[in-house]
């Protein structure tokens, strides 16, 4: 599903982000990406979502080279795949359900199917009350599960998360595990970035680590 | 399609909705530009409407100064006729050159009474087609008067005529520079408003593409937007315009002429005021365009 | 305070630097707006300059329609000399009177000859004081003076000069209300976009705030910056006045009269060019004082 | 230093955030503020530092009612509370170092000591190399080490910080937390809303748990 090979990123001269990243990722796959505050995860993932392109290297998604892909492709391509952002990155302008209808409504959903789904993606994160608020009336991590919301609600091909849980406390953060979890037994490969060590070893999964860069180890426990 | 273009002007009038004062300033910028331009237009259609009329009356005049003998003057009227340019002859005998003489002087008409009639010149008063009614060309025909009618003074309103198509010209050539100056700067204006919308809204722009909208998806409704403030722009312009029109200019005119009602005003016609308010549309949509080609490159 | 003066202009200059459109955007509406307004000012000032140079010409005749006797003549002459009003009285002769008339008349004054020198009548020419050239009292003058000259005519340029005034006072008021409105809309639209710069900035105030920031602190720059716009628009509009002026009205001016030399166009004086570039910086900070009102308060 | 009198706050009519709260933190203190997500820990840190008023109550902080003072004295308080928000409210036009030169600035600091100044604290939080760089060139953990610099420049009387290690990987997190405990020693009071049950127990501390917007519990370990 997610190929990536000898792909490097410097976003200046000086400074390498990613180091030829050599990784497959394959389809229904769960995997954590670990790694130190500025390991790269982010560049990571926002790579793979076609925010950033490689300086060098080849990326496969979905057996499409997105590094060789158009401008205009590109809204397609983002169509397959959810993201949950580091920094949300929620309408602080637009309701909650607004924030959420529009990644329907931005991929040409009907009406009455966008608020069918919107309603349930937020009742799934426990947050169907807040339907009418704006973000900024909301706890840091309710707005995390708003985020949260908006990229399981499109049901995506692939799930990337970036420090999901990073404003969650642990009862939560175990209900929002479970909805990876679901979303990832439906056949959607999930790719989740975090620092937090609780994380993997409550759901022991693929566990890919970085550092500086570099992957230092690519792990899978045998009961999966 | 229709479902889309429905949710599109849905999304365009909520985000007027939301920024009214955005909206407001971007409608009234363009309405103030096009007011300016459209005030500027119809006085100069007014003054060329006033130079035609001006036009007609230019006619050439030939004062005979020693009567001439009537077979030849019949012979110069005839000759003269044939010239293409000539429109209509008309004899003035010296009797009716004072009786218009008199009219002319009115209060002060008294003064002449005892003058012989006789004492003014009789003259041939040529009128001209209208389209040799202007200073090119009018030279050839002032020859050729010379040869017909020779030894008589030929007289036309050439100074008069020279000055007042230069000013013409002038107002032409203002009215050029100055609206296409305003139009500019309305443009600029506009399109800087809705850049600066857009960089409030960047998030907003940001977000969709990153959620999967294509570019036309995000546009496309910033570009209704911008055609609906300009729609308005451009009404509101309309109604000033006729404000400023029935206000101003024609309090100006009655004050200056005292039988206006000989001259009428020309306001736009229907096909100019369709132009003013498509023109609005034209701007807000021109000026969306520029703008949005910069902000989106996520 | 001077250190703190100094970090004031450097965060307003930096501003304007990483906002380059949105300053642009200012100064642009700023300066067309003032253009407009002083060119209105302008057109208004010479149209009243022209009136009062008209009005010096404004005095009253007394046609002696049956020639009095000359001791009747000295003795009018000399009661109408006493009148507040009256700066001078000229006896013109007949004689005089045909001179003059012939003079007038130039190319056609040939058609006089043999006219008798006495056919016109003598007349007395009253200029009077500058403060009595207008309409006002004017009536009872008048009065006085058909009881001193019994029986003669009395003319004066009333229609004329009602016909004008009135064309003034519209044009006055004109200018009133158009560069009412144009001063309106252009403190709506700097206004507006400043407001723009405060919303797309809206982050940094509320950090400011948050971080101890006095209100005093978050808006002495944008004040500053408004008045430096403000500044500029000024000095652009005088700029382009000026280039309007040369090029524009003197041009129609000199196209409409034959002798320009006699009558030259008033600019702005140093003073009201001062006014002018003043007036900018007080758009400029009265526009971001407006703005700056609905947004701090957090 | 800081002492609330049945504080009570609902943003809206039919919800309360936080309910009849009474609390007194003395001077020099080093408080946890624990809850689930929507707990009310944002909404009582915010009134402290005036971003919200109380809809009944009293709070006082160094003595000072600050439900009773104008809003022009709101600044000088402010000037003795360092805050590291939930969502750092960084500025992104600006570069790092100028982000944290603002809350000196802001309190009309002498530029020499401005820059002497913010060039420690960002070493302190390791990030003296990233300078130059806007926030939006930085990773999220590094976004929230400045907004900990920014906060802890001025050296405030009060340190608020609300979930100060959400982005951060353990090894950074205990870095910080040495930073706010020398402030601590310092004299500095401390205010630290988390939902992170590792961090309390790595670093005992008073401990007061929200839940629903009341105190449901307030511990304080015997070791300090
Ligand atoms: N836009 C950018 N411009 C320049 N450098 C960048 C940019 N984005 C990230 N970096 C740098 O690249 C490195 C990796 O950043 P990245 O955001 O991928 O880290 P991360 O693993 O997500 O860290 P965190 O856990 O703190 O979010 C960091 O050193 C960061 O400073
Ligand atoms: N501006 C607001 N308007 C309305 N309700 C609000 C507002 N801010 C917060 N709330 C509500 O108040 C409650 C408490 O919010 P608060 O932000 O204090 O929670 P928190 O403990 O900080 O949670 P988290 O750990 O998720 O950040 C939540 O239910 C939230 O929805
Ligand atoms: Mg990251
Ligand atoms: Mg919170």
């Amino acid at each position: 599903m997610i190929q990536l090979f000898n792909v490097t990123k410097s976003y200046r001269k000086d400074s390498v982000a990613l180091k030829d990243l050599s990784l497959e990722i394959g389809k229904g796959e769960f995997v954590y990406v670990a790694g130190a505050s500025g390991a790269g995860k982010t560049t990571l993932l926002r790579m793979l979502y076609a925010a950033e392109k490689p300086s060098r290297g080849q990326i496969l998604i979905d057996g499409q080279n997105i590094t060789r892909i158009g401008r205009q492709k590109i809204p397609y391509l983002r169509r397959k795949i959810g993201v949950v952002f580091q920094d949300y990155k929620l309408l602080n302008s637009r309701s909650v359900y607004e924030n959420v209808a529009f990644a329907l409504e931005a991929q040409g959903k009907k009406r009455y199917e966008v608020s069918k789904k919107v309603y349930q993606a937020l009742k799934e994160v426990g947050l169907e009350h807040r339907l009418n608020r704006t973000p900024l009336e909301l706890s840091g991590g309710e707005q995390q599960r708003i985020a949260i919301a908006r990229a399981l609600v499109v049901d995506p091909l692939i799930l990337l998360a970036d420090e999901p849980s990073g404003n969650l406390d642990q009862a939560v953060a175990t209900e929002i595990m479970g909805l990876f979890r679901r979303a990832n037994a439906r056949g959607t490969t999930v790719v989740l970035a975090t620092h937090d060590p609780g994380l993997y070893k409550r759901f022991p999964r693929r566990l890919i680590s970085l550092d500086g860069g570099q992957v230092v180890s690519d792990y899978r426990p045998d009961t999966v | 399609m229709l479902d889309k273009m429905r949710y599109f002007i849905m999304r365009a009038l909520r985000n007027m909705r939301q920024w009214p004062f955005l909206c407001a300033a971007s409608v009234l910028t363009m309405a103030v530009a096009l007011t300016m331009v459209a005030t500027f237009f119809l006085v100069v259609v007014n003054v060329e409407q006033l130079t035609q009329r001006w036009s007609k009356d230019l006619q050439v005049v030939v004062y005979l100064d020693r009567a001439p003998a009537p077979s030849a003057l019949t012979q110069m009227v005839s000759s003269i006729r044939e010239m293409a340019e000539v429109a209509q002859v008309i004899h003035v005998t010296p009797a009716e050159a004072m009786a218009q003489f008199r009219q002319r002087l009115g209060e002060n008409a008294a003064l002449l009474q005892g003058v012989d009639n006789d004492i003014l010149p009789g003259s041939l008063e040529i009128a001209l087609h209208a389209q040799y009614q202007q200073r090119d060309g009018m030279d050839q025909l002032l020859a050729r008067l010379k040869t017909v009618a020779a030894g008589h003074d030929i007289h036309y309103g050439q100074d008069w005529l020279e000055r007042f198509e230069s000013f013409v010209s002038v107002l032409r050539l203002t009215g050029l520079a100055l609206g296409g100056f305003l139009l500019f700067a309305a443009l600029f204006i506009v399109s800087n408003t809705i850049r600066l919308t857009f960089y409030a809204r960047r998030d907003e722009l940001e977000i969709m593409a990153l959620v999967g909208a294509t570019e036309r998806f995000i546009k496309t409704p910033f570009l209704l937007e911008g055609a609906l403030q300009g729609l308005f722009g451009g009404l509101l312009a309309l109604l000033a315009l006729t404000l400023i029109f029935k206000g101003i200019l024609v309090e100006i005119v009655h004050s200056l002429w005292v039988t206006p009602a000989a001259f009428s005003l020309l306001f736009l016609n229907g096909h100019q005021q369709l132009i003013l308010v498509f023109g609005g549309v034209l701007l807000g949509v021109f000026g969306s365009l520029t703008s949005l080609k910069k902000l989106i490159q996520i």
